[in-house]
């Protein structure tokens, strides 16, 4: 938060040249709304669009590629000054892009990448590493249970079948345990990334493996606030009989964590609108940037949960 | 068409029964309503599947188990409840399934020409063929479904109930059709309930009862009487017809129920007055498509009218929804069952009691005990078959769908009840005691609005006729001793 | 009505007992903190709201139409129910019983909002209530200002996680709407003009039924029952998440109804059938989470399982393959067209 | 179909839907700048050329009174079919084609079977085809897999002049061929009459002894056929394969055809005017974009609120025009 309005005055007093003190039509292609993360997200980007002075056209994809594709084609024919968007999917921009790159407008990344070879389409992507937060939430893990004798059992709330973060963040934990062969994943089942999916799986796999379970390991805080509230439910006591750990560091994590229910949350952090706008103030003022430049990100436990829930803007 | 039996769930439609079919020859399939005529025709057809039987065409065996074989063996139908699609024109409605194709694509121009030509040189109709079919009435549709059957080259030729909703006009067309095709060796089964045009076309008669044979024989050999009673299974004595005296009936003309000024409706009707007496029975004659449909449901607000007022026992009424009419008192069964009658899905005794409860809304529910009463009443009231309030109205044959509908009207005990065609598709006994019981409802009070095409049944039975021409109410006619059909049909065709 | 109802019972039963193979205890029920458990009551609780919004749509559907907005309907419910308790604290109930209200209006108002384009303006009722389905959701997340909001009020979590008489409350609400809905179908003139609506909507109308309020009714139910399973859902997991909730329940539950034994064509319904389609539904989601189906082919078993449910249903298929054993006893209960 | 004078009652919807299309269009050019110019409009078509390949698909099954919600997966299958036989299997495209063609094709088939053969619902049947097809892309890969391949991208890059600096896609060729196509095979040939008449009423087609199970079978094929071609024009379209693309596309589809002006309940309705209907949902997405100042939420209230004006115009527009013709509809 305090990194927001800090970042934003310092890029307005660095760029004095004439170029970007204009007023610049971005135009920004966002997912979704499908979580609270997306909106905070989206609202960071509006906020920090705004507070430069530059004008937004915001589309929202809806979750569907061929709406994204659309929006930036319709930037392009609005003649915009830079594109920013959230690909939907890694793949399948290449077309599009290229048509942007001849209109000579720049194209920026934001929160996931894009899988094409020819980098020359875009110019940086700025987001977050969902394979390494797989790998810090394991590290994590590892470093809990390394006293532990014998096998610790696992279940995993997946995301959305087949999207990234679901994939990646899988993935990197996967990298991780399979060198400690006593974690063991008993459970794995998507839970849609929502808190009903999360709740109802949980049920689920309480009822058929119950006392067994160790750990809870949850693609995102939304589906396991929700497998808290299954775990009580139960009858068991979620964050002592059961750890939980989650990804994006939520506020409702937060409480959770406060309140002594869940165990970790590996950050992913979604406010990155001020260094966004910076990134493009910078490249239009023809400064060199970075082909990837990284969100900073960190991990919260249980107990710096109580005091750090206060400052929590999402 | 030997020893055909076949069985619904609960019903023996047919059992052991035999048609035979000569080349050059028409052959009559006569029955009481529900006898099985539609359902043999259906079997020889493929529409169903028989249990047990054969059936031999020229010397061979065949088993029909579709319609589409039925069509390319030669046996080509039109089947009792209007089967077209009423989405499509009428040519493609007579074409399609045997489209004429230029170059691999069909030749509308050709079809369209062809069309027009068969229906104007066989059965005199010159309509707008490009139009949809959903815009004629039932009867033109009846028409046009007798043209799709004769555009086939077919060694048989099957009509079930052709004439039900067609004039004497037509049926003289059409039975210049039959005897043509007769003569060029088809052989044709041809089902009606009107004995003047069974003696009047065919050669031999095949009478079913209750689903069994009950013989074979020349037409001009058996006596009128002798075959109703072979028909229904009774003698004859019991058959007391009305006699047209009986329904002069003397009613005191001073209470007038509905009164109805300067009525039209834009393309439909033009305006017209009509005034209904309580207790009187009113007939509207008029050729094919004059207009007695569109009157008739003006009358009950199924169509808004876009003039004129109506003064129900005095006091003027706005009948713009059948609700509204229905609460004035007015009921109205239609003439196309199919699409405006029934509810297919329902029971005998749902679709009797639908009116009713229309109008005790939706909490004042009929208790199931009554209703069972109710239907069990007008099922023994109307000789309905199988008189089980439970079937499926669907299952029923068409004449006893038709009796159900009557049902449903005669229920609401209305006081102004408009019958659009109510004996179509009704056995002689049963026409009869309709006929019969119309009168004695009149005497009761009730007055009755009544459209058919048989002029001899609206000269029986009513005191005033109304005749329409060309969408326009051209006369009405005091109905006394003096008036001969001659007259009636004088002033349809007008000149 | 008695043999539509046997075959989805009969894959009911299937789809319990293949639990049980793989769970010794899975018809067990136990006393745990004073409530009753167990896998079979945990398949009630979870799929109430499924089995709610499947009642709607049986009347819906019985009028040869269909409500795609319930999913959105659900979601607006349980945004509008959040919203109104999120600030409240403490006992006292008058939050609460505002928030039921709430829902119960605006799920009213969106019911006649789809009743209205139906019957009075006539719109195909799929596009009609599309237009709610895309909407509403953008209405939730309005309400909710696209974030999820959790409520820490704990009267509003009895609603769907409460127990009453040991038992789940929510298992109470649906036998409640599902006896209101029989009673009202049954017991009042209302299912006979559904059905009669249904099947041939212009003979109704000439039999002097107001088929445009009939029309009215079925969406204002649909949308009550989604509304209340909307309530339901958020109160279970203490928030409201405007862009996920209900998230394809209109097509679970057109799937249970269908099951169920009502076809889409209108006419006849089934609620007890649609009942025991929406319980194959959940006991086979439930199963897939239990025995540990991989979650990339959880939608190739549902399909299969689907597939199965209908074939069966199917006299055509069933006289195809059990045919050469039961042939005869077969016969006499078909249609009576032969078989050979 | 030839005859002019049927110009009248039932093109109707057709003539209003194309006339709301235009009031769109006016009224988008007159509100944001570089909103009129061709390239907007051919870029409807060029980011719906699936779309319109997929709605003539469903025209023809709507037509039949059925329904098809197997589309999207179909897509989304087809995707991943060619994908991972392009990048995987490394075979030519010269094959990859016809077999992704196939997918949807052999699908389409079974599910008209199905339908037909043990009298299943078609909302059911093709629901489980939808699942089936989706789970099957995922059986090939959770991720996504993309194309580089130099036919795909010849097809996706290729820039097809029309003068004035504008340009459309080669996908736009095929679509407008497939819907030329199909205009003719709805009019001109027997399958189609078929199925008109079949939407009509299916027992009248079955007694009027029209081959109404191997039409059946057929129409579903066909939808299959056209979902996968749909599916081959979004994996060019995409250069990805991929088991989440195209979802929920079935319902936007069995919108736009709706808004063409076809009734769900079969029988009534064309061809062009589904392309229409895809084209009034382009513009609407269009014209959101072009605001841009829509929040998530308020995009989807937006496109809602549009589609309803849409359809109540429409609505109000047939029914007006009814009340001044003579004849009576039975529907
Ligand atoms: N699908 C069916 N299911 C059950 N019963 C049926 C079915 N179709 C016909 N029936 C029964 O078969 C019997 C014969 O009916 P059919 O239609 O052949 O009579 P019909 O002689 O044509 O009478 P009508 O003169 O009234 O047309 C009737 O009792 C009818 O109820
Ligand atoms: N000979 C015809 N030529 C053209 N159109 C006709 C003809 N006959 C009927 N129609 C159309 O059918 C419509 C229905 O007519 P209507 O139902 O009022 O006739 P009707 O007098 O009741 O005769 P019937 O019931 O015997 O058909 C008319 O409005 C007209 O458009
Ligand atoms: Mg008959
Ligand atoms: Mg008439």
């Amino acid at each position: 938060n305090s990194s927001g309005t800090g970042g934003q005055t310092e890029s307005g007093a660095s760029s004095g040249d004439s170029k970007s003190s204009d007023k610049l039509v971005i135009g920004f292609s966002q997912v979704g709304a499908e979580s609270e993360w997306r909106t905070a997200n989206t609202k960071s980007m509006q906020d920090a669009i705004k507070a430069a002075g530059h004008e937004l056209k915001f589309s929202d994809a809806q979750q569907k590629q061929e709406n994204q594709i659309k929006a930036i084609r319709s930037f392009i024919a609005q003649k915009v000054d830079a594109i920013v968007f959230s690909p939907v999917v890694e793949t399948g921009f290449e077309t599009v892009l290229q048509e942007a790159k001849d209109a000579g407008i720049p194209v920026f990344l934001a929160d996931r990448s894009v899988d094409i070879e020819d980098d020359s389409l875009w110019v940086t992507f700025l987001g977050s590493d969902f394979v390494e937060e797989g790998r810090k939430a394991a590290n994590w893990l590892v470093e809990e249970t390394k006293d532990e004798e014998g096998d610790v059992n696992i279940v995993e709330l997946q995301g959305t079948v087949g999207s990234a973060p679901a994939i990646d963040r899988k993935e990197g934990f996967e990298e991780v345990i399979k060198d400690h062969p006593n974690l063991k994943i008993i459970k794995s089942q998507t839970g849609d990334f929502t808190r009903a999916k999360g709740k109802e799986v949980m049920e689920a796999f309480l009822k058929s493996d119950g006392d067994n379970i160790d750990v809870l390991y949850a693609h995102n805080d939304d589906m396991a606030i929700g497998a808290i509230q299954a775990i009580e439910e139960y009858g068991l006591k979620p964050g002592e009989d059961i750890k939980i750990i989650g990804v994006d560091a939520v506020k409702g994590a937060f409480e959770a964590m406060a309140a002594g229910k869940m165990n970790v949350t590996v950050e992913c952090n979604p406010l990155f609108g001020p260094q966004m706008v910076d990134l493009i103030e910078a490249h239009l003022a023809g400064e060199e940037i970075e082909k990837r430049v990284a969100v900073e990100e960190s991990m919260y436990t249980m107990d710096q949960a109580e005091e750090l829930l206060p400052t929590r803007e999402y | 068409m030997e020893g055909i039996t076949k069985e619904f769930p609960g019903v023996k439609a047919l059992s052991n029964v035999q048609l035979k079919l000569y080349p050059g020859e028409v052959q009559a399939l006569m029955g009481e309503n529900g006898a099985g005529k539609s359902t043999l025709i259906k079997v020889l057809t493929g529409v169903y599947t028989f249990d047990e039987g054969s059936v031999t065409l020229e010397g061979k065996s065949i088993r029909v188990t579709n319609p589409l074989e039925a069509q390319n063996l030669g046996i080509s139908t039109v089947y009792q409840e209007v089967n077209l699609c009423t989405n499509l024109s009428v040519v493609e409605n007579i074409f399609i399934g045997r489209e004429i194709t230029k170059r691999g694509r069909l030749d509308w121009k050709e079809m369209t020409r062809q069309a027009k030509e068969l229906l104007k040189t066989r059965l005199n109709l010159s309509i707008d063929v490009t139009k949809l079919l959903s815009s004629y009435s039932v009867a033109i549709q009846q028409m046009i479904a007798i043209a799709r059957s004769l555009k086939v080259s077919a060694k048989v030729l099957i009509l079930d109930e052709p004439t039900s909703s067609l004039d004497q006009n037509e049926v003289n067309q059409l039975f210049n059709v039959i005897r043509k095709l007769k003569q060029e060796g088809l052989a044709i089964v041809f089902v009606s309930h009107f004995l003047d045009q069974i003696y009047e076309i065919t050669d031999r008669l095949t009478v079913l009862r209750n689903g069994t044979w009950i013989g074979e024989y020349k037409t001009n050999e058996i006596e009128r009487l002798e075959l109703v009673s072979k028909m229904i299974g009774k003698d004859l004595n019991e058959l007391n017809r009305t006699e047209k005296g009986t329904s002069r009936n003397s009613f005191d003309k001073k209470k007038l129920f509905l009164q109805g000024k300067n009525i039209s409706k834009k393309g439909k009707i033009a305006p017209f007055d009509i005034d209904i007496h309580e207790g009187e029975i009113v007939g509207l004659a008029g050729l094919l498509g004059s207009g007695r449909t569109e009157l008739a449901r003006l009358m009950f607000g199924a169509d808004k009218a876009d003039t004129g007022e109506i003064k129900i026992t005095g006091s003027k009424t706005n009948l713009s929804s059948p609700k509204q009419a229905i609460s004035n008192g007015i009921a109205f069964c239609s003439e196309n069952r199919k699409a405006e009658g029934i509810i297919a899905d329902l029971t005998i005794r749902e679709n009797m009691i639908l009116a009713m409860q229309g109008i005790q809304g939706w909490f004042r529910y009929i208790p199931k005990k009554r209703q069972i009463e109710i239907a069990d009443e007008y099922i023994k009231l109307l000789n309905i078959n199988p008189p089980n309030p439970e079937q499926l109205i669907k299952n029923l044959s068409g004449g006893n769908q038709q009796k159900v509908l009557l049902a449903r009207w005669l229920i609401t005990n209305p006081k102004l009840l408009i019958l659009d065609e109510p004996t179509r598709g009704i056995d002689v006994g049963a026409k009869a005691e309709i006929q019969k019981l119309m009168l004695s409802l009149s005497k009761e009070g009730m007055s009755i609005l009544f459209v058919s095409s048989e002029i001899e049944e609206v000269l029986r039975t009513c005191r005033k006729i109304a005749v329409l021409r060309d969408h326009k109410k051209v006369s009405e006619i005091e109905n006394d001793q003096q008036i001969t059909q001659k007259d009636i049909m004088k002033a349809m065709a007008g000149g | 009505m008695k043999s539509k109802l046997f075959w989805p019972i009969v894959i009911l039963l299937i789809i319990l007992l293949i639990n049980l193979f793989f769970d010794k205890n899975f018809f067990s029920i136990e006393v745990k903190n004073g409530y009753l458990t167990g896998s079979l009551i945990d398949i009630l609780n979870r799929g109430a709201p499924l089995l709610l919004v499947s009642i709607g749509m049986t009347l819906v559907i019985a009028t040869k139409g269909v409500d795609l907005g319930v999913g959105s309907v659900i979601a607006m419910a349980g945004a509008v129910g959040a919203m109104t308790v999120s600030g409240a604290s403490g006992d006292s109930l008058v939050p609460l019983f505002t928030a039921i209200g709430l829902v119960i209006g605006i799920s009213v108002l969106t019911g006649i909002w789809n009743g209205v384009l139906v019957s009075r303006i006539g719109v195909q009722p799929i596009v009609a209530t599309l237009i709610l389905m895309v909407a509403g959701r953008g209405i939730a997340q309005l309400i909710t200002d696209g974030q999820i909001m959790t409520v820490y009020y704990d009267p509003y979590t009895f609603i769907g996680g409460g127990y009453l008489l040991m038992l789940p409350f929510s298992i109470f609400i649906v036998a409640a709407v599902m006896a209101v809905a029989s009673l009202l179908t049954r017991k009042t003139a209302i299912g006979l003009f559904i059905e009669s609506v249904g099947t041939n909507p212009e003979a109704s109308r000439l039999s002097g039924i107001n088929s445009k309020n009939i029309l009215l009714m079925v969406y204002v139910f649909s949308g009550l029952c989604a509304g209340i399973a909307g309530l339901i859902l958020s109160s279970n997991v203490a928030s409201a998440d405007g862009n996920n909730a209900g998230l394809w329940y209109e097509l679970d539950a057109i799937l249970a109804v269908v099951i169920g034994g009502t076809s889409l064509n209108g006419g006849r319904f089934h609620l007890m059938g649609t009942v025991i389609g929406a319980l194959i539904i959940q006991s086979l989601t439930t199963t897939i989470y239990s025995i540990g189906i991989a979650p990339e082919i959880n939608l190739v078993v549902k399909a299969i399982v689907v597939l199965i449910v209908c074939l069966l249903q199917s006299p055509e298929f069933r006289k195809k393959v059990f045919g050469g054993f039961t042939a005869k006893k077969i016969e006499k209960k078909s249609e009576g067209v032969s078989v050979s | 179909m030839t005859n002019k004078l049927q110009l009248d009652s039932k093109h109707l919807p057709l003539i209003a839907t194309i006339g709301l299309f235009i009031v769109m269009f006016i009224f988008g050019s007159l509100r944001y700048t570089g909103f009129f110019s061709t390239q907007v409009f051919l870029n409807l078509f060029i980011d719906n050329a699936f779309l319109i390949v997929v709605a003539v698909g469903m025209t023809f099954v709507i037509l039949s009174g059925g329904i098809d919600l197997s589309v999207g997966s179909i897509i989304a299958l087809t995707s991943m079919v060619a994908a991972s036989l392009t990048m995987n299997a490394q075979l030519s495209p010269v094959l990859v084609i016809p077999i992704s063609l196939l997918v949807g094709t052999v699908l389409g088939f079974c599910m008209g079977c199905l339908i037909q053969y043990y009298n299943l619902q078609p909302f059911i049947v093709t629901l489980a085809g939808m699942f089936l097809a989706r789970g099957l892309c995922y059986l090939i890969s959770v991720e996504s897999i993309t194309i580089d391949h130099k036919f795909f991208s010849f097809m996706a890059s290729t820039r097809i002049p029309v003068g004035g600096g504008n340009f459309i896609s080669i996908s736009v060729i095929i679509a407008m061929l497939v819907v030329i196509a199909a205009i003719f095979i709805a009019h001109y040939t027997k399958f189609g009459r078929n199925v008109y008449a079949l939407g009509g009423s299916e027992q009248s087609a079955l007694l009027m002894g029209l081959p109404v199970g191997k039409t059946k079978i057929l129409i579903y094929t066909v939808s299959g056929f056209c979902s996968s071609l749909a599916g081959i024009i979004f994996t060019f379209y995409m250069l990805s394969g991929y088991g989440l693309h195209a979802n929920g596309l079935e319902l936007d589809t069995i919108a736009a055809v709706v808004i063409g002006g076809t009734l769900l309940t079969g029988g009534a309705g064309y061809v062009a005017g589904s392309v229409v209907g895809v084209l009034i949902l382009g513009i609407i997405q269009t014209v959101i974009v072009f605001e841009g100042t829509l929040s998530s939420w308020w995009t989807k209230i937006a496109i809602g609120t549009l589609l309803l004006l849409f359809i109540v115009l429409q609505r109000v527009i047939v029914a007006r025009s009814k009340t001044n013709q003579t004849t009576v509809s039975s529907r």
